[in-house]
């Protein structure tokens, strides 16, 4: 009889908080591909990367829009030595030098993609497209080993998605199932990551109440999101 | 005695696990809400744009703004969200739904499903979110009469009816056995005790494999 | 002098904000390709559809998920003999009788699209994509005149993009720059469509003034959106 | 006297008609903002998930979470809205954008844009989001000085520096000369008074049509 009690009281709940960075980061392997969210600081899960250089996995693929500055997060992670190659848009700004003196000395690969086209890339993966003809890059130096196919008169490149196994993002609210709302433009590259990654993981400034972020206003619904980590911020 | 529809839409509800992220085809199929455990947490989606629907409304509480896939009222759950047709079928599509328990007209060997259209042209068809979720959700569960009304096998050699999806049914509930489309073939996993595995074999189109079959057994619903 | 008063008090305000049907459908021309949003009757623009019939436009393509049913909005449209083909992905329903008798005495034409195809198709018209590779109706008769490409070992379809001359919403709220917000699952295809089309013309249950939706609730930014027309309804 | 980057940036700001959607580039064309006339209403787009962007806010207001696409603090105007890049490229690629103000390097007389690398490969390039703007805008126009420092023309023939997008351009303001890229070729619009039609083809590398020339004369800024 007692036991039954205990087991009616046990009723699971779906819960995707996590309360260490040692958590979060759990099963992140050696040869990971790990998208980064964020468009220069905005967005970026600073704690989260930096998390990732006491758990030690290498050899990474990192996507990110920009190719880091400072000596903090990306920067700091580059600079432990674990990237192996850099996906991204615009790796150069005033503190990118740790990447630049890397990219210099041919210590780092690096692929650049168009912005738009980097987004695409992955929410097709999210989406489960096998691929997409953009317009983008066509007749340019980018799309030279691409296929390009002419649909009503214009060049498109035939571009695939880009999946992976690791999504570090940085939203603003969270709740148990793993529904997220982010902040002004630091929502950015957030939705499409959480879509493309096996493993997605969500910074966060506050963990709210399940029912407490309205369901009209859920941006990157749980669906896409393993596990979330309330990192308090100053503004 | 052959399971009733409430008792494949139980024997399936068993088959879920916790936490889950599920989608329950139009029809017989949206029984299976009703059978879920009472100590697992699944969120149900709908492809109209909900996650984490709840059941029907009381008749006072229906709103046309919230209806499923059937455009029939429901509820949300705490921890719901709505979201646009595209992202929803991100979600079915990209693989982000564990598992879709759709109806059949036919099911092959190889798991080929036939669900959305016969050979009569002379009525439109309507395929709806059928091709999208057979080929996207990880798994697809087939909840099914065994036989049609006239007692012609509808787990066959190959689908003579247009298909739904090539080679993407997992397992499949009938009325009277638990089947699952493996490599090597059909196996039945379960069966009821009323029916020896060669009257089974005999109401079905396509060779199955006998090992280890448990009684299939659900509790009077 | 007081003409340049005149003038500075007069600065012209972007109002997307009509006030009659007939404003709202002005334009809309024979033969045109026209989105209908909504799944069922959540989310459709009846009383916009039904206005079309006295603004005249006829030999119309309609995309709409379904066939219409009863004899209101798209029914009444088909009734009066002013659609040539529609595009959806379901067309039956129990009342869908009038769509039922024109196909079946060939006076109307049907192409069958599955719903995430069809969602897809116009997100990708609204986002400049030339064409997307599904897996969706892989192997079926719905792919049979269709480019099949096999990638990483599974089979897709190629499908281009559908886009179209107006879209008819449905949405929640809206200001005059066209911002808007739907009500719970009547958001469905809305937001797809209005991407899709040259004139997106959408009713709502009410305009606000520009600053009260929330700049994070947005759902379809105005960019999307070229007339408003608040249309009240019990609900 | 040739105009300033203010003055290139006022000239722009007089061609964009009231209720555009307008990207900005980044460095020069942000100044563009400054000069919009007062009686119109423009939209500004930021490609990291913005619309409506306000200008710089006070040094006390600044929020790091709301940058434009150069980085910098900005703010939103009433009626302003987020999302998210995705959203914010199709916007762009589907021609929604009626408007990008884009920096160069070259322009070459069929409207090619080279703005995102040159030919030093010890550097790493960045094209960011030029190349989806450049192809996906209804209209581009150039805000460039009409040469280099050392005086090589930037209008040529043919762009020496890899392309960030073909034939896209539509016209180019300089600190010499408004000038539309036509079907017929280069079609000088305006000018300054100071220097005169051969002058200014000199300073051109590729052929300038001349046909009813206005005189460029913003105010002093």
């Amino acid at each position: 009889m007692r036991d039954k009690v205990v087991q009616v009281l046990e009723i699971k709940m779906i819960d995707k908080r996590v309360n260490t960075f040692e958590e979060a980061l759990q099963g992140i392997a050696d040869s990971s591909t790990v998208l980064l969210g964020g468009f220069g600081q905005a967005g970026s899960p600073v704690e989260l990367i930096e998390a990732l250089i006491d758990q030690g996995a290498t050899n990474l693929t990192v996507v990110s829009n920009n190719a880091g500055e400072g000596e903090f997060g990306l920067a700091a992670l580059m600079k432990a030595g674990r990237i192996r190659k850099v996906i991204c848009s615009y790796p150069r700004s005033s503190g990118s030098f740790i990447f630049e003196e890397l990219y210099e000395s041919g210590k780092i690969e690096l692929e650049i993609v168009p912005q738009g086209t980097l987004s695409e890339r992955m929410r097709a993966a999210g989406a489960g497209i096998g691929g997409f003809f953009t317009p983008t890059s066509a007749g340019t130096l980018l799309s030279q080993d691409k296929e390009v196919r002419q649909i009503d008169g214009k060049d498109y490149v035939f571009e695939k998605p880009l999946k992976a196994d690791v999504a570090l993002i940085k939203a603003h609210t969270a709740d148990r199932w793993g529904n997220l709302t982010y902040n002004k433009s630091a929502r950015n590259f957030g939705p499409a990551m959480a879509m493309a990654a096996d493993l997605t993981i969500a910074q966060v400034q506050e963990i709210t109440n399940l029912g407490e972020i309205d369901p009209e206003h859920v941006v990157t619904p749980g669906i896409f999101v393993n596990r979330v980590l309330e990192v308090k911020l100053e503004n | 005695m052959p399971l009733n529809r409430n008792q494949i839409a139980w024997r399936i509800a068993q088959e879920i696990e916790d936490g889950s992220y599920v989608n329950l085809g139009i029809g017989m199929p949206e029984l299976v809400a009703n059978y879920i455990p009472e100590n697992r947490e699944i969120i149900f989606h709908s492809e109209n744009g909900i996650l984490g629907m709840g059941p029907q409304p009381e008749k006072s509480e229906e709103d046309g703004d919230l209806i499923n896939a059937g455009k029939k009222p429901v509820t949300l759950l705490t921890g719901g969200s709505y979201f646009n047709h595209t992202d929803s079928f991100a979600m079915v599509r990209g693989g982000h739904i564990d598992l879709c328990v759709l109806g059949a007209f036919q099911i092959s060997k190889n798991g080929d499903l036939a669900n959305w259209a016969t050979l009569d042209n002379s009525k439109p068809p309507g395929v709806g979110g059928a091709m999208d979720l057979a080929v996207g959700a990880k798994n697809i569960f087939v909840m099914t009469e065994h036989c049609t009304k006239d007692g012609t096998p509808k787990i066959m050699e190959e689908c003579s009816y247009p298909l739904t999806g090539q080679g993407v049914v997992n397992t499949i509930f009938t009325d009277l056995a638990v089947i699952d489309i493996t490599s090597e073939g059909l196996k039945v996993r379960e069966k009821i005790n009323e029916i020896s595995f060669m009257e089974l074999q005999n109401k079905t189109g396509a060779p199955l494999i006998e090992s280890d079959i448990k009684e299939l057994s659900p509790p009077v619903l």
